[in-house]
């Protein structure tokens, strides 16, 4: 009787080992069938997954992964060859002279206020007082009063970097009462506050406006901030989002990076309010 | 001389009932504010389709998968690493020995640890080192390092609340300490281990800055462990901060987030008064 | 008589012995964990603690990694100050939610409460950072300038962990042997001392627990901070000023953070795991003893 | 009623575990030759420091029933715990000297004590049955030394509770929790839970102290009735109940923080003419 109660006990650890064996050998055979991997920056990953859905309808046992985790990260998984694909929403820097890019859409970077705030536009000079806090009141620009709330973008963000080379300030002479991450967040912030001023990307401003989000995108030097100034190179502040490679694509992966910059995704990418490259 | 005063106003009972009525008045806030936006375009097929326009629009099927998928591989490893931990801290080793001080302080300091560096050591750890790549294995691992705590403590306190008359009386009958465990202790601790469960389940299911490193983003239907797979939080996480105009969809995805809650819970109910049955458990009075 | 039943070979302490080492190898593993964690970490971290001298993490002019500047300091602060604020608050309102479940709420109310505790533990941060972006930051704005504060911070993260510490209180207050509680009442005690005086110090051991997972969670939060602390990097002069946490910093610019930037993230990982470690060790040596095992 | 009982003695407890024969033969009449259960010598117990027994040496006569009085604090309890190794599950308790049951000594390692303590129930001073229901409760040591067969179950169910005179009380209530039960009904299913392992001796930790005149005056019939099958060893404030149940009695005594034993013999005699001072005058009551 009490041998009883211990025999089942060495049965039921070996039958577990086996089960464990058997369960990391069907996963090896799983992995056969062919796969692309991309990694990359946040801001490309949604419109490269539709890409990628696309291209796999008509490449039945191809699979494309799209991964997140930041610009640095895609370009970390390329030069590694962790990544098929690295997704970057920026130009390369010097430092990446390495990889080569392939650009697969362009987007605009413009000021937004929010809808009740009178102000129409705003100068070169004023953004640069506003943003390094000469200026502290929006009584000093023209109509509308109360302090200014500065929205700045964190470290390293492409918008960031765009934002500071054009005006040509120092990440640490900006003075910001608030720094963000993403697009969609910078929206919502300047939307829940009448005295704040940001930066983001166009499409995406364009969009939340036309949802009924209470913000509107400011002009920049007499341009209006719309994805069709984009599109006629005439919008000054516009970024790049590419895609980068460590050596030339050949094979499955050069078709696709192809099909990405054709103009049979201009549909996908135009539905995410990005410029597509093709005009 | 000790009849009762009509209303006897104690500034306690105020205090008492001041705080569970605002914490559920911010509750009903958030989740009013979550279903006012998110219940227009909610559906049965919303729960099967896969999404479309970056998921903007179509279901939520493939995710839903995923998420029950990487919770329950991470429940599955947790919970009975959790059991024994806890059962040595609670019942093997005496409360202030070095050895229980050290495992304890090293799981607090773990519960410490924010979720987005559990997803840069998920990714390191479990994805690159191990060589699990993105998946749904990796996230759910991820996950069970991360509620281990929650689960180990809350575990180790219902054993402890079980008073030490039932101990001595299962010696007493010559039961063995293992089998004392699991036909006397474990049952009547049942309701603090359901407790642990359900935070840990919480938590597993509220988290995304982990997932989005290890369980990864995409949206297809899984067809193994071994697949990427993307959590509901990581969806609603990805539509109300990466995609455009996304936030009727995150809204929508969030109240079905909730519902799931709500069914794990009831779920964990149903098994706790069925244990009760089976086990013949009453409420100690 | 006994002869042939005592001798017999001691089988069930076998058993006892094999389950006391497979639990004291789960156990282990279940420790192993953060030495885990922290050496994935430190590998990370290697390139910046070469590269950059380890006081000027807490001396440089600011934290601009980009431009060779480090200083974490102000963030050290800004975690205190947020996370002991949500503890308080939330220790405050677990508390009181555990009383409310065990002592003075009809059982139905309390089944019903505690389901709302759990729903609350299972809202992801990104819903409740949403919520506090777009409701209480407008809020505390019209209070006082930016809205992005200590203040919503840590009313946001106070109510994240009011579940943790409330459901771990009540599990620990309802182990309080009856017989106690009876005693109290039977000596015409008021209710609310008879759960301070008594009900408290016999679940002290549970109690200190759920604080001590609430101060974890207070610790370990990033995407809620991030969203309605403001994230600028500054000591915060008062309740009203933006404040940046080491977790939302990791969260906010790990994504797009490269070489030494990137390690030096890390690094501010590391700080926060000491952090961690130092407030648990205070935890636990200030916690009183328990009254009984 | 305890025929019954007598003829379940014989049945099998598993492939290993023959039964002896039936042990209910009359004890010898002859007093000297006494067929002795336990032989305790100097045996000592301390808590870390704290000693708490010291140098106790006594024989526990078969079949018979023992009452240990004295004082509250003197080692009684830990002195009962240590006849069926309970002291092992207590945190931080450590024994000497040798505790002989038969040829061999309990505390050697080559005994198993969870056999021991099957052959030995223990009844502690406050009822502690399981938060479960009375059947389980009576069902769970049976499973956990292997009696599967549910029929058998049922039968040693009804035999120890018709033993411990429940039965009538609780025969269709057996799914009701136990925690239902009054005091007494809690301490008669907790003896009832250690008869049903047809336990060799019961050891009984002042087993009527939380219970009313009635509900001790059922279990006094009880231990009258048990005597012959088991030895019982029985510690009790209650100096009646000792003359009234007790063969032999015991009295133990404490002296700057310790216990131990000061007198033991047959009741009758302890009673009329102690040997010791400190018994006569314990047993007066002049001693507070």
């Amino acid at each position: 009787m009490i041998r009883a109660i211990s025999f089942p006990f060495r049965k039921g650890r070996s039958f577990l080992a086996l089960s464990v064996m058997a369960l990391l050998s069907v996963a090896a055979s799983a992995h056969a069938a062919e796969t692309i991997v991309l990694t990359g920056s946040s801001t490309v990953a949604p419109l490269m997954a539709e890409i990628g859905k696309r291209f796999e309808e008509t490449h039945p046992n191809l699979r494309i992964d799209v991964q997140t985790g930041g610009s640095s990260r895609g370009v970390r998984d390329a030069r590694a060859g962790l990544a098929d694909i690295g997704m970057v929403s920026r130009p390369l820097t010097d430092s990446e002279r390495d990889l080569t890019a392939f650009t697969l859409a362009y987007d605009g970077v413009a000021f937004i206020l929010h809808k009740s705030n009178p102000v129409k536009t705003l100068t070169r000079q004023q953004i640069i007082d506003i943003f390094t806090g000469k200026v502290r009141d929006w009584s000093e620009i023209g109509p509308g009063r109360g302090t200014i709330v500065v929205e700045n973008k964190a470290e390293g963000r492409s918008t960031l970097e765009l934002f500071l080379t054009h005006f040509d300030i120092k990440s640490s002479d900006v003075k910001a009462a608030v720094v963000v991450g993403d697009n969609q967040e910078a929206i919502k912030v300047i939307a829940g506050n009448p005295l704040a001023i940001g930066y983001v990307s166009i499409g995406s401003a364009v969009t939340e406006a036309g949802l009924g989000v209470p913000i509107k995108p400011l002009p920049m030097d007499g341009v209006e901030a719309t994805i069709d100034a984009v599109k006629q190179k005439r919008f000054p502040l516009v970024r790049e989002l590419n895609l980068v490679v460590r050596k030339q694509p050949e094979g499955v992966v050069k078709e696709f990076i192809a099909y990405a910059q054709s103009d049979q995704v201009t549909d996908l990418v135009k539905d995410l309010y990005y410029v597509p490259v093709g005009h | 001389m000790i009849e009762r005063s009509r209303f006897r106003f104690d500034g306690h009972l105020l205090l008492v009932w001041a705080a569970p009525l605002t914490i559920t008045a911010i509750f009903v806030w958030i989740v009013g504010g979550v279903l006012l936006h998110g219940l227009d375009q909610l559906s049965w097929s919303y729960l099967v389709e896969a999404p479309r326009r970056a998921g903007r629009q179509g279901g939520i099927g493939p995710i839903l998968v995923s998420t029950l998928l990487i919770v329950s591989v991470c429940l599955a490893v947790a919970i009975p690493l959790a059991l024994g931990a806890a059962l040595l801290l609670a019942e093997f080793v005496p409360r202030r020995s070095t050895g229980a001080r050290i495992v304890r302080l090293s799981l607090d300091v773990l519960a410490g640890v924010p979720s987005i560096v559990f997803g840069l050591f998920g990714s390191a750890f479990f994805c690159s080192l191990l060589g699990l790549r993105f998946s749904i294995l990796s996230g759910g691992l991820t996950l069970a390092c991360m509620i281990l705590p929650v689960l180990i403590r809350t575990i180790e306190q219902s054993l402890r609340g079980v008073p030490n008359a039932y101990r001595m009386g299962a010696a007493a009958l010559g039961l063995t300490r293992t089998r004392a465990i699991v036909t006397v202790l474990l049952p009547v601790a049942a309701p603090g281990v359901l407790v642990g469960v359900l935070l840990g389940v919480g938590r597993a299911v509220a988290e995304t800055a982990a997932l989005i490193f290890t369980s990864g983003y995409v949206d297809r239907m899984p067809s193994s462990v071994l697949d990427s797979g993307r959590a509901l939080s990581v969806h609603i996480f990805d539509l109300s901060l990466n995609v455009p105009g996304g936030d009727a969809a995150a809204y929508r995805a969030s109240i079905v987030l909730l519902l799931l809650l709500m069914l794990i819970n009831g779920g964990m109910l149903c098994i706790h008064s069925l244990l009760k049955r089976v086990m013949g458990i009453s409420a100690q009075i | 008589m006994f002869q042939s039943v005592i001798d017999s070979p001691r089988r069930h302490g076998v058993i006892d012995v094999r389950l006391r080492r497979t639990l004291w190898g789960v156990a282990g593993l279940a420790s192993s964990i953060i030495a885990v964690v922290v050496a994935v970490v430190a590998t990370e971290a290697l390139p910046a603690l070469r590269g950059v001298e380890l006081p000027r993490f807490l001396n440089d002019p600011s934290w601009h990694p980009t431009n060779q500047r480090y200083n974490l300091a102000p963030m050290i602060a800004g975690t205190f100050l947020v996370a002991g604020g949500a503890v308080a608050l939330g220790t405050l309102f677990g508390f009181l939610s555990a009383i409310f479940c065990c002592f003075y709420a009809p059982p139905r109310l309390a089944g019903l409460y505690r389901g709302v505790m759990e729903l609350l533990a299972g809202i992801p941060s990104v819903i409740l950072g949403l919520w506090g972006l777009t409701t209480l930051v407008p809020i505390v704005a019209a209070i006082k300038a930016p809205g992005f504060s200590v203040l919503s911070a840590t009313l946001v993260l106070g109510l994240m962990i009011v579940p943790t510490i409330g459901l771990v209180a009540i599990a620990s207050l309802q182990s309080v042997p009856r017989s106690l509680i009876l005693g109290a009442e039977a000596l015409g005690l008021p209710k609310w001392l008879t759960v301070v005086r008594i009900a408290f110090p016999a679940a002290r051991s549970g109690l200190i627990a759920s604080v001590v997972l609430g101060i974890g969670r207070a610790l370990g939060e990033t995407m809620a901070v991030m969203m309605v602390g403001g994230n600028i990097v500054q000591v915060p002069e008062s309740l009203f000023a933006p404040v940046r946490t080491l977790a939302a910093n990791i969260a906010l610019e790990i994504p797009y953070a490269e070489g030494l930037h990137r390690s030096s993230l890390f690094v501010s990982g590391l700080f926060l795991t000491l952090v961690i470690l130092v407030v648990l060790c205070i935890a636990e040596w200030l916690g009183p003893e328990p009254i009984h095992d | 009623m305890y025929t019954q009982l007598a003829e379940t003695r014989h049945g099998h407890l598993g492939p290993n575990l023959e039964f002896p024969e039936p042990p209910c033969r009359p004890a010898r009449i002859d007093g000297q030759a006494r067929d002795l259960l336990w032989r305790v010598s100097d045996l000592g117990v301390h808590y870390g420091r704290k000693t708490v027994l010291s140098s106790v040496s006594i024989g526990l006569p078969k079949g018979k029933v023992t009452a240990i009085i004295g004082p509250s604090g003197c080692g009684k309890s830990t002195f009962l715990c240590c006849l069926n190794r309970l002291s092992d599950s207590m945190e931080g308790c450590c024994v000497e000297g040798r505790i002989m049951i038969g040829s061999q000594d309990i505390r050697s390692p080559s005994v198993d004590d969870i056999a021991l303590r099957r052959r030995i129930g223990y009844i502690f001073q406050k009822p502690n049955p399981f938060p479960m229901s009375i059947r389980r409760n009576l069902e769970l040591p049976l499973k956990a030394h292997g009696v599967r067969d549910a029929a058998e179950i049922g039968r040693r169910i009804e035999s120890s509770l018709v033993a411990v005179g429940l039965w009538s009380e609780v025969k269709d209530r057996l799914n009701a929790s136990a925690l239902h039960l009054s005091g007494g009904q809690q301490q008669r299913l907790c003896i009832a839970r250690a008869l049903v392992l047809e336990p060799e001796a019961l050891l009984m930790d002042e087993p009527c102290s939380a219970l009313d005149p009635i509900a001790t005056g059922v279990i006094e019939d009880l231990i009258h009735s048990l005597r012959q099958r088991l030895t019982i060893v029985m510690v009790t404030h209650n100096l009646n109940q000792a003359k009234r149940v007790g063969d032999e009695v015991a009295l133990f005594w404490c002296r700057d923080g310790f216990g131990y034993l000061v007198e033991t013999g047959p009741a009758q005699r302890v009673f009329e003419a102690p040997q010791d001072e400190l018994t006569k005058l314990y047993i007066s009551g002049r001693i507070c």
